[in-house]
Order: C-alpha cells, then structure tokens, then sequence
C-alpha cells in the first residue's frame, strides 16, 4: 500500500475525531476563566471604574446561571445577611424626606451612565430608576412593568414606623428582603444617597403624593 | 444627488398595491444642534403616475417624518405596467424613480 | 410573617392591575408596530450596503467580493445567518461585523482603529459602512432559517462563556442581560423586552438584527445594541468587536436557530 | 419646471393651447397638472384656517372613513397614519395633527385609477387628535382618531 494513502487516511481520520469526537462544551471552571478574561478584556476602563466590572460576594452568588431559582438556601442566607450588614441610615435618623423631591427623581432614568469615558452628571444627584419597571401614579402609562406596580403603596400600607423602615430598606438594599432579586441595590450600590432614598420613601408612602391619589 | 427610492408595486385583485420610501432628512426648521438651528428642508411634493398618467398628488409640510413613506393603491393596474415617482423639496431638490407593477407573488 | 402576608395580598391585586394595564398597552401599540415593520425605511440601506461591498476600495483597492463569511469567497447567500462561527484565518469565533472588519483590513488593507472609529453612526447621518455593509450582507440571508452550529472547540467555549456572561451581575444597578431578558411580557417603560431565555425571544434576537431604529433615523447593528445595554447598566464603554459580545451573539444565535432571517427589523 | 409653466401659461393664457401642448408633448403632464403648494393652508396655526384653505367650511362626519394609526405611538417622530375612504369618487384626503403647531401635515389629490386610500408618517409633538378630511363629489367628509404620544425616554 502506498504509504501517502495511509498517511492521508490516518489525517481524516484522526481530523474528524478532533471535530467530532474532542470538541465539546467546556467545565464550568474553564467557562468562567475564560468569560472573565473576556470581560475585562472588552471594557476600556479609567481604574476608578473597573470596580463596575468586579463582582462583589453577593453578585457572585446571584449571578447563576439559570437564574435565582438555582440559589440554595445558604447562599440565599448569605446574599441577606451580608444585604443587612450594608443598610446606612441618614445621620438625621429621619428615614421620611419629601415627597416632591421623591416624585421627581421616581421619572428620572439618568445619571452615572459612561459614553466614551464621560460620567453623567445628572441634576439632583442620579435619577431612582423607578418608572423604568414600575407602575407609579394612576393613569401613567409610560412605565415598565419588570417590577410589581407602585400605585396605591401608602394607600394601601399606611405609614407606620414599621412601614417606613421596611420601604428604606427595600429601597437601600432590596437583597435584604428579597435575595438577588432583579433590583438594584440602589443604596448599597451608592447609586442614591440614604437623603435621596428617604425623598423616595415619603414618595411612596405621603397620602399627598400623586402615587397615592 | 438625491438617494434613490424604494418603491414596490404588487397586484392585489384588480389594484397595484404601492409603497415607497424616500430618503430624505424632512427637517422642521426649528431642531438646534450644536452648530445652530438646522433649515427647514423638507418633499413638498410628491406625485405618482401610473403609465404615465397622474393617480396621486401629494402636497406635503415639514410634518412628515424623515425617511418619508407613501403607501397607495391604483385601481386596473396590470402586470409591468410603469409606476412612476417624483418629489420635489423646498429647495428644488428632485428625484424620479419608476418600477413595473409585479404579479401577485 | 405578619408583614409577609400582608404584601403577598396586595402583591395579588398588583398583579391584576398590571395585567390589566400591559394587556391594553400591547394591543394599543401592535398595529403602529405592524405598519413601520411593512415598510421599514432601513431598506433604503442596502443598496447603500451592495454599492459599498462591490466597489474596489482602501489602499489595496479592491472589492469585498472575496470576503469569505464561512460559506467561501464571495458567497453571501446564507453565510449571515450562520454567524458567528470559526474562522482558520484568524483562529477566532467570529460575529458579522468582526468578520467585515476582518475583511476591510486583510483584503482591502484599510485601517482597523478608524473602521471602529465610525462604526457606530451619528443619529440622522447617512450611517457607517459597517451598518450598510452588515445589513446588506444578512439580507443575503433573509427567508433562511438561522443555523449557527457548534463543532469547532472555541465556538463551544464561546457559547458557554456567552451563556456564563448573560448571568453576570456587577455594576451599581447589579444588572446582568437576564435582569431585563429573562422573562416574557416585560417592558421597560413601554418599550417591550425580550425573553432571551426562551427560544421564541432568542430566534428574535437572531433574526431581526441590523436594524432600523426609529429614533435615530439609522440602521443599526448587534454591535449597538450591546453597547447601548451596558450603557444603561452603567457598565464602561464596550469596545468594538470584542470576545465579550461575539461570546454574547453565539449565545442567543446558536439558541435562535431555525428563525427566518428577515432584516432590517424595525425597533422604535 | 414650475417657473417654466408659469411663463408659459402667461404666454399663451389658453386652456385650449395648453392641452394641445401637453399633447405634443411640451409639457409633462405631471407638471401641467401638479396642485400648487397650500402655502396658506400649512402655514396655519388653527385647524378652523386650515379648513378654510381646503375649501372645507362645512363637513359631515362619515363612518366611511377609516383612519388606521396606532392607539399609542411609541415614537412621536413615527406616527404611521393611513385614511381609507369608501366615499365613492374621493378627490382628495388631506390629515390634520390637530396639536401640531401647524396642524395640516399633508394633502393628496387623486385623480385617474387612484383608490381613496393613503398612508404615511407623521411626526407629533404630543398626544392628540388626529383627523382626516375628505373631499369627494365636491362635498367634505371628516373623521378623528385620539393618538397617544408618549415619548421614547431615556434611549
């Protein structure tokens, strides 16, 4: 036999075993080494920003694939009490601000976005991010629905101490209440200031607001 | 030079159904950018023939959003019968464009 | 506990509401949705896209019509929607618009920094080459059904490592793709999310890209899209053609398979 | 072409000779025939003048008009509109944004095997009344439908 023929046969052969036997999905350790790299690979960043790219503990955890649901219960445990530990209150101890100022920021989606390096700057500080997913004032038909619908809030809860903590709270880290849920931790975060959440929290809760009428 | 038309003309039943999409910036006159306010410019007219004899004529304000489209149908159109387009903006900028009618697909 | 119920209660009657209220706003918004789609004025690109592909061009002056997008030189038909894929040449899984660029680069010897530097058009412009040149390439694809296979090794790596960045929270909004893609019937204000978890919302994905989005008056690319999604995650600025979004793109296109390709779509 | 009639029409000053020119072919027909501009009727800002300028003083509400546009437009830049009218010899449909600060977008004249039917795009600043005039056998037809503007938002 002419040994070019075997050695052509051997190099299908073995070509198709490389594509069809050898290839295959990665181990999730490999997955993961990769996609990181990729990650950091693909931003370009001022180093006072890559802290946008990092994980923190409990972003880790929330970050399963398929979703929360794939969560055990100690890491939910985990995701809420380290969501505790992070709750800061205003230096006043006033948790209940105003709720005009609430009701502007509630509309308002802007703030801290990047665009070729330039920080927004948003007037009034970073908007609340809350009409984006949530029904607000009646009648509202600009507004997402990712979150359950607001309208009525106070309305229906009163604005007992007990209430007003609990919204503060939800507000400054929903974690706390609900692990890795698909709200922001706007107060963890620093996306909002603890004065801010407490404008969102008389927004929500003032028989006066619109979102109660 | 003005960009070409889009125009599509298809049988349905006994009418040419057409539709055609302009491209055209059909500015208002009044949006400010960084270097001024942008002029009005924008199709005042548009006509439609079909062999060559007029079936639609469209007088147009700067209403009319950018990208214009113009939707018509044209009663006892056959097959390969000629469509013809013409706009004219309000600084005499123009542009013609014809297609044949095509069968029902 | 007490608390718990209380909000569960209410959580009921929420529900309700927003049933109610998204139901109504679907059926208002679907037929101004139905008749930009018909006639979509992205449509006016492609030409503009078939002028830019077969005119010889950059300092080697040459057409793109030896590009190879997977399917051989020059062959178009199809190649879009099997995309990304594996290429020997550059021994990476590449998407569409990193394949063009590849293309305009090696062949035609242009200048990659300053393609990335206009691929992305201003609002109202005429809009890039790569915008043209991407959507007249998927039209060669359009009435064909999505097939983007895995069997080389980096297409698996890259669906998985896609599949592990969908789910990836950081930032301060915590945002990974799935906080907004991960369930049917969402909206962000009015404007409709997709279900990029089901097929039904990944064979979208697959198969209306590029696009005419209506408040820019421009063709756009997968490339903007992602790069508009980190944006409003408050992610920093993606750049052009990187492993992150053809990892992404392998992800929901392999997962969009048997879509009919038909572009341009049309997004608000 | 327009400046060329004008002359033209000067000239001669006959209907009998500017149908024998468009037949020999002087003059394209499309020219000879094209409607002038409304000038007074887009450039006024209250519907009743609008009106006016279209002759239509007087209009009866018709449920033979159709006027197909969304309930809720996503983008005011956008509005798809189309008016469909089964008045039997439709002349003209003319679509009036009444919110708009000049409310007349646009008109079409039909003539020849034109159905009484046209759609567009329209741009409108807020939510409002959109509404269609019809003109047909010399008499006017009106119809309304309410669109909703929201806009898009922070994109």
């Amino acid at each position: 036999m002419n040994t070019n023929y075997i050695k052509w046969i051997i190099f299908v052969i073995s070509s198709a075993f490389l594509v069809a036997g050898c290839a295959s999905f990665p181990d999730h350790a490999t997955t993961q080494q990769l996609s990181e790299k990729m990650v950091y690979d693909a931003f370009s960043y001022a180093p006072a920003h890559k802290k946008r790219l990092d994980q923190d503990r409990s972003q880790k955890i929330c970050s399963k694939i398929g979703g929360p649901a794939n969560l055990s219960q100690l890491e939910a445990a985990e995701v809420v009490k380290l969501a505790r530990a992070s709750i800061k209150y205003p230096t006043s101890g006033k948790l209940y601000g105003n709720w005009k100022t609430g009701a502007k920021l509630a509309y308002s989606g802007r703030g801290d976005r990047i665009r070729n390096g330039k920080v927004e700057k948003a007037k009034g500080g970073n908007g609340a991010l809350c009409q984006n997913c949530h029904a607000l004032e009646p009648g509202q038909i600009n507004v997402g629905n990712m979150g359950p619908a607001l309208t009525g809030y106070g309305k229906q809860r009163g604005n007992s101490a007990a209430i007003v903590k609990y919204t503060y709270d939800k507000i400054y880290n929903s974690w706390a209440i609900l692990p890795c849920s698909n709200m922001p931790r706007l107060g963890a975060n620093s996306h909002l200031t603890p004065e801010q959440i407490t404008h969102m929290v008389a927004y929500l809760l003032d028989p006066k607001s619109p979102i109660n009428k | 030079m003005a960009d070409p038309m889009k125009i599509r003309a298809t049988l349905k039943g006994d009418s040419a159904d057409v539709r055609i999409l302009m491209r055209h910036p059909m500015e208002t006159g009044t949006r400010k950018t960084a270097s001024g306010v942008v002029p009005l410019h924008f199709i005042q007219s548009v006509s439609v023939q079909h062999n060559g004899k007029n079936v639609l004529d469209a007088q147009w304000s700067q209403a009319v959003s950018r990208d214009p489209f113009l939707g018509l149908r044209v009663k006892g159109a056959k097959a390969g019968d000629k469509i013809s387009v013409t706009w004219t903006d309000n600084k005499g900028d123009k542009r013609t464009d014809q297609v044949a009618v095509a069968a029902k697909n | 506990m007490e608390l718990k119920r209380g909000l569960s209660l209410t959580a009921g009657a929420m529900l309700l509401l927003t049933m109610s209220l998204s139901a109504a706003a679907q059926n208002d918004l679907s037929v101004g949705r139905k008749m930009l789609v018909e006639d979509n004025p992205g449509e006016l690109w492609i030409d503009q896209g078939k002028d830019l592909f077969y005119k010889k061009r950059g300092p080697k002056n040459v057409s793109l019509e030896k590009c190879d997008f997977g399917m051989g030189p020059g062959k178009l038909e199809g190649a879009a929607a099997s995309l990304p894929r594996y290429f020997d040449d550059t021994d990476r899984v590449e998407d569409l618009e990193s394949r063009l660029i590849t293309c305009m680069t090696n062949l035609q010897g242009m200048d990659r920094a300053k393609i990335i530097k206009s691929a992305i058009s201003r609002p109202r412009s005429k809009g890039s080459e790569i915008e043209a040149l991407a959507l007249f390439v998927t039209s060669k694809s359009n009435g064909m059904k999505v097939n983007v296979t895995l069997s080389h090794q980096k297409e698996y790596d890259a669906y998985k490592a896609g599949e592990y960045l969908f789910y990836r929270r950081s930032g301060q909004t915590d945002f990974g793709c799935v906080q907004c893609h991960g369930e049917d019937k969402k909206r962000v204000r009015l404007q409709d999310l997709i279900n990029m978890t089901s097929t039904p919302g990944a064979q979208e994905v697959a198969s209306t890209w590029p696009a005419y989005r209506g408040a820019h008056y421009v063709v756009r690319t997968m490339q903007w899209r992602l790069n508009d999604c980190v944006w409003q995650m408050r992610l920093p600025d993606l750049k052009y053609g990187t492993d992150y979004a053809i990892a992404l793109t392998t992800f929901l296109n392999h997962r969009g398979n048997d879509a009919v390709m038909q572009v341009p779509g049309f997004k608000r | 072409m327009r400046q060329l009639r004008r002359q033209f029409l000067k000239l001669t000053g006959s209907a009998g000779v500017m149908t024998a020119a468009v037949t020999v072919g002087l003059l394209k027909s499309a020219t000879a025939f094209a409607a002038t501009w409304n000038k007074t009727g887009f450039e006024s800002k209250a519907v009743a003048d609008v009106q006016k300028s279209l002759g239509a003083t007087s209009m009866t509400e018709s449920a033979d008009i159709a006027i197909t546009a969304p309930d809720i437009a996503e983008n005011g830049a956008i509005v798809p509109v189309a008016v469909t009218s089964k008045i039997p010899n439709t002349e003209s449909i003319s679509i009036i944004a009444e919110k708009n600060p000049f409310p007349l977008a646009a008109s079409f004249n039909i003539s020849g095997g034109g159905e009484g039917y046209v759609s567009t795009r329209i741009k409108m600043g807020t939510t409002s009344n959109v509404h269609a005039i019809v003109k047909a056998g010399g008499k006017f037809y009106t119809a309304v439908k309410e669109v909703k503007v929201t806009v898009g938002g922070c994109g």
